[in-house]
């Protein structure tokens, strides 16, 4: 489904990511962990076109390199970003609405099964979004992001502050979103976690896949363990 | 080669609107000297109406461009700057429209001056309408140099004649609103409103006075935005309205019907006497240069000339405190169906008065 | 009465309708390492918001060193020794790493070299000396936290206040942060903590509170409360095995 | 360090500047205009550039120098060095309350308010009768105390100390604990406070040597050119020259503001008198009587402040970074 | 008497300020920018009123329907070429672009039409409704007080309810995200300046039959304008429409019983008061990023 091949990216004069190769088939999760500064977020950000890269990506056979981030969203790749990123002074209801804004039609459909997956933010839908708790603000992110219909959602540290019993939330829902048929790309600090649940995971160092492998695999390999279980 | 003069003018900048017919003015006399042979050089400076600019202009065209003698600046602050160093530069200066008084108070040698002074514009409304025996008077100006000035002078000769101040209405130029400043003055009731204003605003203050029904017996307005003649063709409005001019087109000096005419044909409006202010200083600046050829004989030649022409007699006497100054006669004037026409003083004019004012 | 450094006293914050703590009290003793933890929502940052004079409180005071601090501005706050770090960091993004330091530095020095030693210590201290000419704003999330942390050790606070200073690192660096506190505590500080990690809480806290709706829900030692069935339901979830 | 040297063997150059000049009162005049811009806009960064505090009301501590020394000259006959410790004192004034409205605000809002205020000064000096008004204050003595007014000297080296200690200043407070806590400030106040920095301290601080600083100017000024009025020494136009001399230059640097005078002020007094199109034609390239030069010399008259706009938007748009941006991206 | 001739009077100039401050404020709150050449807008609004009616004898008010889209494409193409440019400097870069546009301006107005002021007379020019008790009510002003309720009534929704117009406020709060939302940020953006231009140049035509027409003209709405818009609210359409509608009254108050002349010192005092009370303005919100 998603082909990046050779793919560089950086900011600036700064190059961070190199050479970066990867591929997703459909209705897989497939988790990229590495640790902080590796250049997981640029990764995303380079498929969702908010930053330039050069290289090649490609989506369903279509090559996204040259499209704008709008456009991209379009095709049906959503992003949910890193520090959230919600719109600060809209309330909840509205910063769903904008996730839905290519999909009117199935708007209400989707702020039914948004609210359904986090009731907490029904209970809140008319605060402002800056006026959210850290926790709640990344459920409003995630909720945004589904609001979406992706086809393939990229996760950017989606349990960041999230409480344990929410976490689990959270995964659990990714794992049913997967299993509605959506295609995920899960960035996570977690690791243990976001292993468990994917099929498939890379290890990404210093801009470069360094490891690939099943979830599985990866769990049990020794320089995984070392690096990010503390083990 | 030609004599070089200067001339230092706002051609932007706030007043740039009437900077404008100073620079009409003032080319047409150039213009109308090279037909008869006279030829100067002209080195024309913008001073935005900034007395730094103007001083910068001044200095420039003395020592750069080695002028003998500079017309201008329009604004009395650009005016007072560059006269206050006239004489240390020993290059003869000649203001053609600035109003404020001290100008020629100072007793600069080099620093003459055409017009004639704020004071002026409200000593000669006021005579002309002494006879009829006014009680009150009210005052809408806008808080300008030349509005304030003007208003205190013709507070001092109200009180003189024995008028009573009912209200007085100071105003920021540019506000699209000054219906209660007016609503007031209505309320006071005044024989006369003596008005100060520049262009547009003059047409906005009479719209809204006229709006809210104020009808004193006359209004005054004292030059500016009053003589012009946009504000005459606005004939709902401006009708009898009695202002204070340097310059009529219908006075009988010579050559100002004719110049009149002929402004309007190169310019496609009506000369303002902001224009004839500037073709006659122009005029004389550029007659008397190229004859003397030298800045210190300039000043002697303007300090003892005579000339006779669209602006009647000129002179640069030392009289009342004022030195080099001109002592013009103004004239009051008075819009009769989109017209205007001088009314006083009666030398030089062909109608009456009327009053008091009817809508 | 035993002196506590840190004593919190029926402190309330009411946002419109919008109870955010509701009467909460609880004491922190000198060189404790205490625990904050709760449901997203359940009004830790905002807590630490009234402590460090970012809101006022509605209701309740807050004493630190046997002071009242309730009305202070945070910068008295914080040259009183009470410190806190950002959940949503605020790097000051176009000054270099250490500057950003050395303006935490400052609190306890005037003189410029002096600063800068202190905060090139800091960095060190967090394993960030190799990033000390970047400009803050291009750190990646995970390094802001670090920053976030240098630059309050950098003012050498009698107490701490840390608002998720783990997250977004993964095990192996949230070690390394817990080893940096275990050391600042050994040196004389006392830490308060916020986390969702349970597993880094458990390992370091001393004691621990537990917040719920803005309420207080239990206090207690990291065993007390993780076999806490209140908390279980409210906060840990049936998975959580500690 | 290094920078102090700097500013040390600029000033003298520039010191003995007038010494080979002769007498050339024109281009003295436009080096003051230069010294006199640059001093007003590093002052203004001190507080613009380091704390980040848009002020555009900077055109009232200028007012105030140049009016206070103005009323107490006409109406006292005071030494001139002490009308200007005056202003300062009253600029000072003006901005303690200034800051204790303003700086409360952040952003835009800020930015506003300092506008308001700055109109507040300027309506105020209109409407009083002390301060003259809307005639303004005009200087009739030529001499005072001794000083000649008509040579300009006296102003030269009165702006270009003035530069000099704003330029020192910043120096050195840009090494300093206060330069850093204004930086701070600048990028996020929310932290700043959490580390210990007392906000309306600093920002006061800063603003307060940044009003000095201008009034003095505005002091000198007035002197210089004789006569003020609420239009020349307090309008909202003075502020935003200012703001765009520095942003020119480059915000937030030592130099940034020098650069951005030295190019600004002679290009628009070139192009206020018509320099360029004079030298088109003297030179021969463009004959007086065509098309062209008819052009460059009547409409170019009318057009220099459309140029000078042109020059502004080109500059913000290929140099956002400032003049000296551009050389740190060549270095 | 004098009372309500004063109140009535400020209320409707306010209905004119509101306008010009609320598109002020929408070009404030979707770019986040402080728009210096507004008042330049306005005049364009105020010219092409101007000749609208003098070159194809359309009524001022009638030429909306004209003047609207054509500074809408105005606006568009400004923002495409120039502001779009400076989206992600710093803001001070911003002021100072609107401020040379401003310049570039006003000056080829002046080039263009000189500096003549130009007055444009309708039959409605200087009448007015004579109410019961001497009090007059300006019918130009009238009719322009109405139609600037109309256009802040339909500005609201269109904010508040169509996905565009959220879209536009997304773009405002959080232009990565929006994009991320599949906004086209860009094109927003050039919206937001287009709707700020036409909303400038509709001012400027309102006021234009009972103004004088003039390239430096807008000038003296500037700062009323932003004054407006900050006492409202940054990017609050309502809160720049009462904004307007108080600074109307305010001076018309003051000037009937304080002095004319300090009427602007009272509404600046005001100005700082409520910003000190209420640091975001009357309708702002509050929200951290
Ligand atoms: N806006 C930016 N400008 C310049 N450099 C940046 C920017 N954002 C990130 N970087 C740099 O790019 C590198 C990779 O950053 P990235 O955010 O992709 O890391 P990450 O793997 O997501 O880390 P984390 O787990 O901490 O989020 C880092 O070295 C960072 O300093
Ligand atoms: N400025 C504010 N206005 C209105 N409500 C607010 C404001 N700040 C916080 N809240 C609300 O108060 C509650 C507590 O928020 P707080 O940020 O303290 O939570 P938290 O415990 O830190 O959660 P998290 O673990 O998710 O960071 C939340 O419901 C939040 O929405
Ligand atoms: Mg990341
Ligand atoms: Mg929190």
């Amino acid at each position: 489904m998603l082909d990046i091949q050779n793919l560089h990216a950086g900011y600036g004069e700064m190059p961070v990511l190199c050479s970066v190769n990867i591929t997703i088939a459909e209705r897989e999760i497939v988790s990229v962990v590495g640790s902080n500064g590796a250049g997981k977020s640029t990764l995303l950000k380079a498929i969702s076109g908010i930053i330039k890269s050069t290289g090649i990506i490609t989506f369903n056979h279509e090559s996204l390199r040259t499209l704008a981030a709008h456009t991209i969203v379009q095709r049906g790749i959503v992003h949910v970003p890193e520090g959230r990123k919600i719109f600060p002074d809209m309330t909840v209801v509205e910063n769903l609405m904008m996730g839905g804004y290519l999909h009117q039609k199935e708007r209400q459909i989707n702020l039914d099964r948004v609210f359904a997956l986090f009731p907490k933010l029904a209970e809140r839908r008319n605060q402002l979004g800056g006026t959210m708790s850290g926790g709640e603000q990344q459920m409003l992110a995630i909720g945004r992001g589904l609001m979406g219909n992706p086809k393939l959602l990229l996760l950017d540290e989606p349990s960041l502050g999230l409480s344990p019993l929410f976490t689990e939330v959270v995964f659990g829902a990714i794992r049913t979103i997967n299993a509605s048929g959506v295609t995920v790309l899960l960035v996570e600090q977690n690791v243990y976690q976001s292993l468990s649940i994917s099929h498939r995971g890379y290890v990404i160092e210093t801009g470069a896949i360094v490891l690939t492998g099943t979830g599985e695999e990866l769990l049990n390999n020794r320089e995984v363990k070392r690096a990010f279980l503390g083990m | 080669a030609p004599v070089k003069i200067g001339f230092i003018n706002s051609i932007t900048g706030k007043e740039a609107q009437i900077g404008e017919n100073l620079t009409n003015g003032a080319a047409m006399a150039i213009e109308d000297l090279k037909a008869k042979g006279i030829q100067v050089e002209l080195v024309r400076e913008d001073d935005g109406g900034d007395p730094k600019n103007a001083l910068a202009a001044y200095e420039k065209l003395v020592t750069r461009d080695a002028v003998i003698g500079v017309v201008g600046p329009y604004t009395s602050g650009c005016a007072n700057v560059v006269a206050s160093r006239a004489d240390q530069y020993k290059v003869p200066l000649l203001v053609p429209a600035a109003a404020k008084e001290e100008i020629t108070m100072k007793g600069y040698k080099n620093v003459f001056r055409l017009n004639a002074p704020a004071n002026v514009y409200s000593s000669v409304l006021m005579k002309a309408v002494a006879p009829y025996k006014p009680k009150t008077i009210a005052y809408v100006y806008a808080a300008t140099d030349f509005g304030v000035s003007t208003v205190k002078t013709a507070q001092e000769n109200a009180l003189k004649m024995g008028l009573k101040e009912v209200a007085n209405e100071k105003y920021q130029q540019g506000q699209p609103d000054y219906r209660s400043s007016l609503a007031k003055v209505k309320a006071a009731n005044p024989d006369l409103v003596f008005l100060v204003s520049y262009d547009a605003d003059a047409i906005l203050l009479m719209r809204q006075a006229r709006e809210i029904g104020l009808t004193p017996k006359a209004f005054l307005g004292a030059g500016a935005g009053y003589t012009t003649a946009q504000f005459a063709q606005q004939t709902e409005i401006s009708n009898l309205v009695i202002s204070a001019t340097q310059w009529t087109d219908d006075v009988n000096w010579p050559g100002a019907a004719d110049f009149a005419v002929r402004y309007k044909a190169k310019y496609a409006k009506e000369p303002s006497y902001h224009a004839a202010c500037a073709y006659e200083a122009m005029r004389i600046m550029a007659i008397t240069a190229s004859a003397t050829k030298s800045a210190v004989k300039l000043q002697a030649a303007l300090k003892g000339g005579y000339w006779n022409g669209i602006m009647g007699p000129v002179k640069f006497a030392d009289y009342g405190g004022f030195t080099n100054q001109n002592n013009h006669p103004m004239l009051v004037q008075q819009i009769a169906n989109g017209k205007y026409e001088t009314v006083y003083p009666a030398q030089f004019s062909k109608k009456k008065l009327i009053y008091p004012f009817k809508r | 009465m035993i002196q506590h450094l840190l004593h919190i006293s029926h402190v309330s914050k009411h946002f419109g309708g919008n109870v955010a703590v509701s009467d909460v009290s609880f004491s922190v003793d000198e060189k404790e390492i205490f625990g904050l933890i709760g449901p997203n929502g359940a009004g830790k940052t905002t807590l630490f918001n009234c402590m460090t004079g970012f809101y006022p409180a509605t209701a309740g005071d807050v004493i630190f060193d046997n002071k009242k601090i309730n009305a202070l501005r945070p910068d008295e706050v914080c040259r009183l020794g009470m410190v806190r770090t950002w959940q949503r960091v605020k790097p000051l993004g176009t000054l270099t790493v250490l500057e950003n330091v050395m303006i935490g530095a400052f609190a306890i020095t005037n003189a410029t070299r002096d600063a800068e030693a202190i905060a090139r210590e800091n960095l060190q201290a967090v394993g960030l000396s190799d990033y000390a000419d970047k400009l803050a704003g291009s750190l990646p999330i995970g390094l802001k936290k670090k920053l976030e942390l240098a630059r309050v050790l950098a003012t050498h606070p009698k107490m701490l206040l840390l608002d998720e200073i783990c997250g977004g690192l993964n095990h192996t660096e949230t070690d390394t942060i817990l080893e940096i506190i275990r050391r600042v505590r050994k040196q004389g500080a006392t830490i308060v903590f916020i986390e969702h990690d349970m597993k880094a809480v458990t390992s370091i806290c001393d004691r621990i509170v537990v917040l719920n709706s803005g309420e207080k829900l239990a206090e207690g030692t990291p065993e007390e409360i993780t076999n806490n069935p209140d908390v279980i339901a409210a906060y840990l979830g049936g998975g959580y095995n500690a | 360090m290094k920078q102090i040297a700097l500013i040390v063997i600029l000033a003298a150059i520039a010191a003995v500047v007038p010494l080979f000049m002769g007498e050339n009162p024109y281009f003295t005049g436009i080096l003051i205009s230069v010294l006199m811009m640059a001093a007003l806009s590093s002052a203004w960064n001190l507080l613009g550039g380091y704390a980040g505090q848009y002020s555009f009301g900077h055109a009232a501590y200028f007012g105030a120098g140049a009016y206070t020394t103005m009323i107490l000259i006409t109406l006292y006959n005071l030494n001139p060095v002490l009308c200007m410790a005056a202003g300062m004192v009253v600029a000072c004034i003006i901005a303690l309350i200034t800051g204790s409205i303003v700086f409360r605000l952040r952003g835009h809002y800020f930015a506003l308010a300092s506008i308001a205020v700055a109109e507040i000064v300027r309506l105020s000096v209109l409407n009083f009768e002390f301060t003259g008004g809307a005639q303004g204050i005009l200087l009739s003595d030529l001499s005072l105390w001794g000083l000649d007014l008509n040579s300009k000297n006296p102003f030269y080296y009165g702006m270009l100390l003035v530069l000099v200690v704003s330029l020192g200043i910043t120096a050195y407070l840009r090494k300093s604990k206060t330069g850093f806590y204004l930086q701070a400030i600048r990028e996020d106040q929310d932290a700043a406070a959490s580390l210990g920095i007392n906000l309306s301290f600093y920002k006061n601080k800063a603003l307060l040597i940044s009003a000095a600083l201008t009034s003095v100017l505005g002091s000198l000024y007035g002197l210089y050119i004789r006569f003020i009025d609420t239009s020349a020494v307090l309008d909202l136009r003075l502020s935003i020259e200012i703001i765009l001399t520095a942003i020119i230059g480059g915000v937030g640097t030592l130099w940034g503001p020098v650069i951005g005078a030295v190019l600004l002020v002679p290009l628009a007094e070139m192009l206020r008198s018509n320099f360029i199109g004079d030298a088109l034609v003297k030179a021969g390239l463009v004959s007086e009587t065509s098309g062209m030069g008819l052009f460059l010399k009547e409409n170019l008259a009318h057009a220099h402040v459309l140029v000078y706009g042109i020059i502004t938007v080109l500059c913000i748009l290929y140099l956002p970074k400032g003049i000296l941006g551009l050389f740190r991206r060549v270095k | 008497m004098l009372f309500f001739q004063s109140l009535l009077s400020g209320i409707l100039t306010g209905g004119v300020y509101a306008l010009a401050g609320i598109g002020m404020s929408l070009v404030f709150g979707v770019m986040n920018i402080s728009n210096f050449a507004h008042g330049d807008l306005m005049m364009l609004g105020m010219y092409l009123a101007y000749f609208a009616f003098t070159l194809l004898h359309i009524d001022p008010y009638l030429s909306l329907v004209l003047i609207m889209p054509v500074a809408f494409l105005f606006g568009f193409m400004l923002e495409k070429l120039f502001i779009n440019r400076v989206i992600h400097h710093p803001h001070q870069n911003q002021i100072l672009l609107t401020v040379g546009l401003g310049l570039i301006m006003s000056n080829t107005a002046l080039l263009a039409f000189t500096s003549d002021p130009k007055i444009l007379t309708t039959s409605y020019s200087s009448s007015a409704y004579n109410l019961p008790g001497g009090i007059f009510l300006s019918v130009p002003l009238v009719i322009s007080f109405l139609i600037t309720c109309g256009i802040t009534a339909l500005l609201s929704l269109f904010l508040l309810k169509t996905s565009t117009g959220m879209a536009l406020r997304a773009t405002s709060q959080n232009r990565e995200a929006a994009q991320l939302m599949g906004i086209n940020v860009a094109k927003m953006s050039a919206i937001a300046f287009g709707i700020g231009t036409a909303l400038a140049a509709t001012a400027g035509a309102l006021i234009a039959p009972t103004y004088y027409i003039h390239p430096l003209a807008g000038h003296s709405f500037l700062l009323k304008a932003f004054t407006i818009c900050v006492l409202g609210g940054l990017g609050s359409v309502i809160g720049a429409g009462v904004g307007g509608l108080i600074i109307g009254v305010v001076e018309a108050m003051s000037s009937t019983y304080i002095s004319t002349d300090w009427k602007d010192v009272v509404v600046f005092v005001l100005f700082l008061a409520v910003l000190l009370l209420r640091p975001q303005g009357l309708f702002g919100k509050k929200g951290e990023q």
